[in-house]
């Protein structure tokens, strides 16, 4: 393995982990604050996707199509909230998960019924389409870098407001104890319809920002979904420290696995063996991960309450 | 003198269980009351009902002479209703600094209202674990932290339902000293305690409640001096 | 139990005797078997997550490698049901002592998520099975007599039958009783002396192991077994179907099975847009009925007995 | 009298904060012993060691000679050591009777009967009775614990101790939210355990510690700073400036 | 009176990812059926459609209803290989016939050849074949081929290397559904290879194509697919960066015959779309039912006259010339295609030339058909 290859794979995990923060971000936000198991979230996720699609190619702006992605699906995410979301808060999480599949499968069928069957296009903006050469001879593609910059812009912002602000201290006090933070004079109902818009905007901007290097077809939301489960889970739930980690560890085990591990098993067994068990054992690498994480730190890395 | 809260035939129930049939109860603007009764009477009943917390079946509460009825709790804090409620309830994922900034305002612009330095000069301990979680209190601390916590909202009405429950006797000593130093400030305080002695020496006026009903009301000095009603209503 | 509630059972079972005599085809026998299999996979989970209190994602584990037991030893020449079904069986319950004496050291969320990590573990491990067709999956020649769709479906009611009332005797045994209780109130049972991890572990085999003999069923009646027989979107369904029915109700992993089968496949003849059915039917059923069906139903009766005793 | 409960050296740190600190604590059998100090002084946290729910990270807890530092809590509770909690911890879903049949099982070691439905076990339901009636609540056997006024809770949770026929019970502020009267039965109920029990008592209310106890230890910050009988301790001017204050000089 | 309508049960892929190319196989299927006029031998069509949710199970239950319960006279529909597997059983035992519209697995086309079983699409192998030949005849020497770890990847990678004679840069399985390659390109690109062929289905498929572009190798490696990895949803949704790519098909759009013209025409003016090959093998699956239907004047209870109907495909083909094999799989020529745009400025697959004249898979010898 040459020096640029293992850089481009690092940036490779890197650029996995933090486009799976984003996702797991909100969830975390909602699951862990607001102690609400939501399934949907890989629909908004899904939701932004198709509006940055269909904004982009009406207007032929990325920018305004994710702009107008986050708006939307901040909207709807809170118009979700406010009308049947909100009856879930006091169910136990087996209801919470039921309920929020059912949603994942009417709003699949309603953007299947807008959008149809087919993926719909959506492509990097012009100026991000190619690669970059970082140094010479050492390319990258523009748009990941991209990616990984508004990764770590978003993990930073959310550091801030969940643990330095009294906004995320009202939320944080709501989700253990709703009774007795609006008593302290907490509009818990606006605050945590607000939450959930900034859930929902984040599954925006994962949306628009993956839309691009994935496809934006239906049923996008619920594979991604379970792997940010796995990434809150590993991290602790409730904390964007534990979100981060989680996401960057995930990513790079991950991408090593892809990476290395065919390479490893050729020279231990031989070509065609390596061939034969490498996939299987690349793709359960990231549930041995977590297994091995939750047999050692039963809460996950960094729980944010025990 | 106006009266700051105005209770009239305040009635409550709990699904099909009524628990308060017609409480009165009236507190003046710097008046210290104390509300009594056995267990099970209906005193957090009662509170939980002005806060907003269980809506009331019947009769009416004025704050300031405005209704309280049918607003949501946290309109009702923001009027400047506080309290330190039965079983502490801490905020366990916040730390005890955060508890005590996070809700802290003064929106009735106090001169000299409470800060975070003054709630830890009242109570040392907090100050020793400041970045403790809430949950990792013991259960003196966290009814120090609920009662920091109220002080830090700078209420108009303070109230505080067992608020000594579960102190060592040289702390129960010093909440009590805070109180008459409240009090002496000029600050309005409902409180539910099972020490009668130190409420009489606390408070103006008390209310005795029995099964949900005032049975009793009276000044500290009528309390004192009437032992019966000690036993027949309090049963000390 | 009550007479009426006799009566009830009584008159279902006996309709479920009839089935074969009376179905017009061999459609309605077959789908009759999967209900049967899917309310006994149910009722698994539902001891385990209803009772037990702890929410397995990974339960199709057991579905799907009870079903491979079956066709691989099949496939390999041992047809015997004896053999294969007994063997299905153990090794499920010697796969849920594996995964749950791991799992159990967590609690909530991260049990959900490491049981589901074992399950996702053991389904990327059939995929690499090449020899036996991989994700393609593999088609198994049931011995003669389970050939015959009427003998199965006995088969399967019988085997049912027995299952349900070892669970119902299980739910009010000693032990029945420990493993609720644990999941009402976990740090009191320990501090009552009870070892909560053995309970829970105990709990969790029974449920692997009636999970794997219900894939044993559902591989012969299908004469087929793949890899999503345990995906995590099969787990998903078991979970669906028992919070459907009532979670910790007795009959309630059976009528979630029942009727979430028959939610799908009829909206599924109706429209190609059948999913957004079954969502609003869930989302429906969660907000009105939070108890589940099973819970519907009882508070329905509760309803109608008030009333009579009103007129 | 011999030392029932033996403590050595134990320490237990949370992080920077040493909870408990080279603590030393005999309870003799028979003696229904009180432990007072400050809050936060490390009570719950030595009582949650004695149960066993946390680990010290060293020392030694011996129960009738037997050292029980490492043994896991339901071992414990096999050997005779029984606790209640500062916070109710009942099974709020089901009835009196109920919450107590399921310790009264829990003795009974057979738990792993898988067959014979529990109703029909007679003994099971005759003792759960027989300790309702016990801690006072005979009458409210049928009641559902969550519905159980809070000093009937408290009443249930020593029931539930009971239960295990312990020879050593732990309770942790059993007068707490109490009104004079709930306090006063209370105090009754634990007067008449103590006739045939060993009983380590932690509590705030001095009236009922000093009525009850018949040796009374301090705890301030982790550490004994006094043992003896009630009278010594009252006089003790070390536990008046750290914990009675004026309130039980007066 | 009314005749008895012929029944015929479709099972595909309608919701999920996949759906797209069930969706447009069904959307064939019916637009010839209604060229047909809604009758075939004198006697109205029934369609029953049914969703397999691209999973083997569903199908299974399925199919059993179709057979059992509406007892359909042919069955059709089903888009991937695993789920053929798991329906064949039933099917074959009903003696049902079964035509094949895209699933092709080498099980069905080998020794496991059944009387049933009709394929009026290809081999699974044959695209990747005629893609592996065209690799070689090119002169490219130096080939980096990858496909996801599952059977019909393992046998594309097979039926490549099948007539690519050259050298393997390396060969990689990828995982099923896997959405991000960005791992595999940097290997490519580490690699240096001189072509790269790889074979993956749906979504995955757009994905490598976008991110292969993205990362600047479109440009400097060819990047060369079987024909279902770069037909027309694959291009709708990838968008330019496909233009240049080469791909292998049995089929073109502007392949000049009757059928192709009525096809291609009656597609878009009703659908408002250009159709992919799953909508033309779904479109001739439809005519070669009705051809056989016509050829027993409407009687099917001969099941050996049914058959000899079918195997004499006697239908008039979208691609051309047609013709059954003894397996029951087609001999027909293959062609390469180039994704170009077209005057208006859309992006489509043109016709660049035949790769295999009259090709016949690789299994066929194995086939006793008994
Ligand atoms: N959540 C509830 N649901 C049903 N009944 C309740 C509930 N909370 C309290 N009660 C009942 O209402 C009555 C009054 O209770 P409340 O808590 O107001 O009494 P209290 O005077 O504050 O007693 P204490 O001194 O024990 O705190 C009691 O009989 C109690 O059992
Ligand atoms: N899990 C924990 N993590 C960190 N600190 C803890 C933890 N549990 C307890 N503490 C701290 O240890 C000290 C002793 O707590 P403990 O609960 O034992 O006190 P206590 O003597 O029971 O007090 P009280 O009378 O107020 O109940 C307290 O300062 C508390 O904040
Ligand atoms: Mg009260
Ligand atoms: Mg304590």
């Amino acid at each position: 393995m040459t020096p640029t290859l293992i850089v481009a794979q690092i940036l490779n995990g890197v650029q996995l982990g933090l486009m799976l923060f984003l996702l797991a971000a909100g969830l975390t936000l909602i699951f862990g604050i607001m102690d609400m198991i939501n399934l949907a979230h890989g629909s908004l996720y899904m939701i932004g996707a198709y509006l940055t699609a269909t904004v982009t190619s009406a207007t032929g702006s990325f920018f305004l199509g994710v702009g107008a992605a986050i708006i939307g699906t901040a909207l709807i995410g809170m118009a979700l909230e406010m009308s049947v979301l909100r009856q879930l808060y006091k169910r136990d999480h087996l209801s919470q998960v039921l309920a929020t599949f059912g949603i994942i499968l009417i709003v699949n069928e309603i953007v299947r019924m807008i959008w149809g069957a087919q993926p719909v296009l959506l492509n990097a903006p012009e100026v991000l389409s190619g690669p970059v050469e970082i140094v010479p001879g050492f390319r990258y593609p523009a748009f990941r870098l991209f990616l990984i910059g508004v990764g770590i812009a978003v993990a930073l912002l959310l550091f801030f407001i969940v643990n330095r602000t009294r906004v995320g201290m009202w939320v944080r006090a709501g989700a253990s104890n709703r009774e007795m933070a609006q008593a302290m004079g907490v509009r818990i109902k606006l605050l945590f319809t607000l939450i959930f818009g900034l859930g929902a905007a984040l599954c925006a901007v994962a949306g628009a920002l993956l839309g691009p290097i994935l496809s934006v077809q239906v049923g996008m939301g619920e594979s991604i979904l379970i792997l940010a489960f796995v990434v809150i889970v590993i991290g602790g739930i409730g904390s964007i420290k534990g979100a981060l980690i989680g996401a960057l560890l995930v990513g790079i085990v991950d991408t090593a696995g892809r990476a290395l591990l065919p390479l490893i098993l050729r020279d231990l067994l031989g070509r065609d063996a390596a061939t034969n068990i490498g996939g299987a054992l690349a793709s359960v690498l990231i549930y041995l991960l977590m297994a091995l994480v939750l047999f050692w730190k039963p809460e996950g890395l960094f729980p944010a309450r025990s | 003198m106006t009266a700051l809260l105005e209770v009239r035939g305040l009635e409550a129930a709990y699904g099909a269980s009524q628990v308060l049939f017609g409480v009165d109860l009236s507190i003046d603007s710097g008046q210290v009351v104390g509300l009594l009764g056995r267990n099970g009477m209906g005193k957090t009943t009662t509170i939980r009902t002005i806060l907003g917390l269980l809506p009331a079946r019947g009769g009416e509460i004025r704050f300031c002479g405005d209704r309280l009825n049918g607003k949501p709790p946290e309109s009702i804090a923001r009027m400047g209703v506080a309290v330190v409620p039965e079983g502490r309830q801490i905020f366990p994922n916040l730390t005890v600094r955060e508890n005590l900034i996070a809700f802290a305002a003064n929106r009735a612009a106090v001169p000299d209202p409470w800060t975070l330095d003054k709630v830890y000069a009242l109570f040392p301990p907090l100050a020793a674990r400041e970045r403790n979680l809430g949950s990792r209190l013991s259960g003196g601390e966290q009814q120090m932290l609920a009662i920091g916590r109220a002080l830090m909202t700078n209420p108009q009405l303070l109230i505080l339902d067992e608020a000594t429950e579960g102190l060592a006797p040289l702390l129960r000593e010093e909440i009590w000293r805070c109180l008459s130093r409240l009090k002496a400030a000029g600050q309005t305080i409902l409180v539910v305690d099972k020490y009668v002695e130190r409420l009489i020496a606390l408070a103006d006026a008390h209310t005795i409640l029995v099964r949900g009903q005032v049975a009793w009301r009276g000044s500290s000095e009528a309390l004192s001096a009437d032992r019966t009603l000690w036993s027949r209503y309090l049963g000390v | 139990m009550t007479r009426a509630q006799m009566l009830i059972l009584g008159v279902i079972t006996l309709g479920l005797i009839l089935v074969p005599v009376l179905a017009a085809n061999n459609f309605t026998i077959k789908l009759f078997s999967r209900l049967l299999i899917f309310a006994l996979a149910a009722s698994s989970l539902n001891l385990v997550l209803g009772y037990g209190g702890m929410v397995s994602f990974g339960h199709a584990a057991y579905f799907g490698v009870g079903g491979y037991v079956v066709g691989i030893l099949t496939v390999s020449g041992i047809a015997s049901p004896f053999i294969t079904w007994t063997l299905a069986v153990l090794l499920c319950a010697l796969l849920a002592a594996l995964i749950g004496a791991i799992s159990l050291r967590t609690r909530g969320v991260y049990f959900i998520m490491i049981t589901l990590a074992f399950a996702q573990m053991l389904f990327f491990v059939f995929v690499s099975l090449r020899q036996y067709g991989g994700a393609d999956g593999l088609p198994i020649r049931p011995p003669d007599p389970l050939r015959d769709g009427r003998t199965l479906y006995y088969i399967i009611l019988v085997t049912l039958g027995i299952c349900l009332f070892l669970l119902w005797r299980i739910k009010e045994s000693r032990f029945g009783r420990a493993v609720q209780a644990i999941k009402e109130n976990e740090s009191r049972m320990m501090a009552l002396g009870y070892p909560v991890f053995r309970y829970q572990l105990v709990c969790f085999i029974i449920g692997g192991a009636l999970a794997g003999l219900a894939g044993v069923l559902n591989a012969n009646l299908n004469a087929f077994i793949s890899p999503n027989a345990l995906a995590w979107s099969q787990s998903g369904q078991f979970m669906m179907m028992v919070i459907l029915g009532g979670v910790g109700r007795f009959w309630g992993g059976a009528l979630g099975a029942v009727v979430f089968i028959l939610l799908e496949t009829w909206l599924g003849s109706l429209t190609i847009h059948w999913q957004l059915g079954v969502g609003a039917a869930l989302l429906i059923i969660v907000l009105f009925a939070p108890g589940g069906l099973v819970g519907l139903v009882s508070s329905a009766n509760a309803w109608l007995i008030k009333r009579r005793a009103a007129a | 009298m011999s030392a029932l409960l033996d403590i050595q050296g134990l320490f237990k740190r949370f992080g920077g904060l040493v909870a408990t600190n080279d603590c030393a604590l005999d309870v003799r059998a028979g003696e229904l012993h009180a432990l007072i100090g400050p809050n936060g002084a490390g009570k719950t946290t030595l009582i949650g060691q004695i149960a066993g729910v946390i680990k010290p990270d060293s020392g030694r807890i011996r129960l009738d000679g037997v050292n029980i530092t490492y043994l896991p809590p339901h071992r414990r509770v096999r050997m005779g050591l029984a606790r209640t909690y500062q916070i109710t911890n009942v099974f709020k879903k089901y009835s009196v009777l109920d919450n107590l049949a399921l310790g009264v099982q829990a003795r009974d070691g057979h738990s792993f009967r898988f067959w014979r439905p529990v109703r029909a076990e007679r003994h099971l339901w005759d003792q759960a009775a027989e300790i309702a009636e016990r801690v006072g609540l005979g009458v409210r056997q049928d009641v559902l614990a969550g519905a159980l006024a809070h000093g009937e809770q408290r009443q249930l949770e020593v029931g539930l101790a009971l239960t295990s026929r312990p020879r050593l019970l732990l309770l942790d502020e059993p007068l707490a939210g109490m009104g004079a009267d709930e306090a006063g039965r209370m105090v009754d109920l634990i007067r008449r355990l103590r006739a045939d029990l060993t009983i380590l008592l932690v509590e705030h209310d001095m009236d009922a510690v000093f009525q009850l106890a018949d040796r009374i230890s301090v705890l301030v910050y982790g550490r004994i700073i006094a043992s003896g009988a009630p009278e010594a301790i009252r006089a003790n001017p070390d536990v008046q400036t750290a914990y009675l204050g004026d309130e039980v000089r007066a | 009176q009314e005749p008895e309508p012929i029944k015929i049960g479709f099972i595909s892929t309608l919701s999920g990812p996949g759906s797209a190319l069930g969706v447009d196989a069904l959307d064939g299927f019916n637009l010839a059926i209604q060229h047909l006029g809604g009758e075939m031998g004198g006697r109205p069509v029934e369609v029953i459609v049914r969703d397999d949710t691209q999973n083997p199970d569903v199908g299974l239950q399925a199919a059993v209803e179709l057979l059992e319960a509406e007892k359909v006279d042919f069955m059709t529909g089903i888009i991937f290989s695993n789920i053929m597997l798991a329906v064949g059983t039933p099917v074959f035992e009903s003696e049902t016939f079964y035509i094949s519209l895209n699933a092709g697995p080498s099980q069905y086309a080998g020794a496991g050849c059944n009387p049933f079983f009709f394929n009026v699409a290809w081999q699974n192998d044959n695209l990747h074949e005629a893609m592996g030949k065209y690799v070689n005849d090119q002169g490219f020497d130096n080939v980096f081929i990858l496909a996801p770890d599952y059977p019909a990847g393992r046998d594309a990678l097979t039926g490549f290397k099948r007539f690519y004679t050259g050298n393997l840069a390396d060969e990689v399985y990828t995982a099923v559904n896997q959405l991000d390659f960005a791992v595999e390109i940097e290997l490519i690109r580490a690699a240096a290879p001189d072509a790269v062929f790889t074979f993956q289905p749906g979504g995955s498929g757009i994905n490598f194509i976008k991110q292969y572009s993205e990362a600047g190798l479109l440009a400097e490696i060819p990047l060369f697919l079987p024909g279902f990895s770069a037909d027309q949803d694959v291009i709708r949704a990838v968008g330019a960066p496909m233009e240049g790519l080469f791909n292998s098909s049995h089929w073109a759009l502007e392949l000049d015959n009757e059928a192709n013209v009525r096809f291609t025409s009656g597609f878009a003016l009703e659908f408002e779309r250009t159709p992919t090959i799953y909508a033309q093998q779904g479109y001739d699956a439809a005519m070669l039912i009705a051809s056989a239907v016509e050829a027993v004047g409407g009687d099917l209870s001969d099941k050996d006259a049914v058959r000899a109907a079918l195997e004499a495909a006697d239908f008039e083909s979208t691609r051309g010339d047609f013709a059954f094999n003894n397996n029951h799989y087609p001999i027909q020529d293959y062609y390469l295609r180039q994704v170009v745009r077209n005057e208006s400025g859309d992006l489509y697959n043109q016709l660049i030339g035949v790769i295999f004249e009259d090709h016949q898979d690789a299994y066929h010898e194995q086939c006793t058909m008994e």
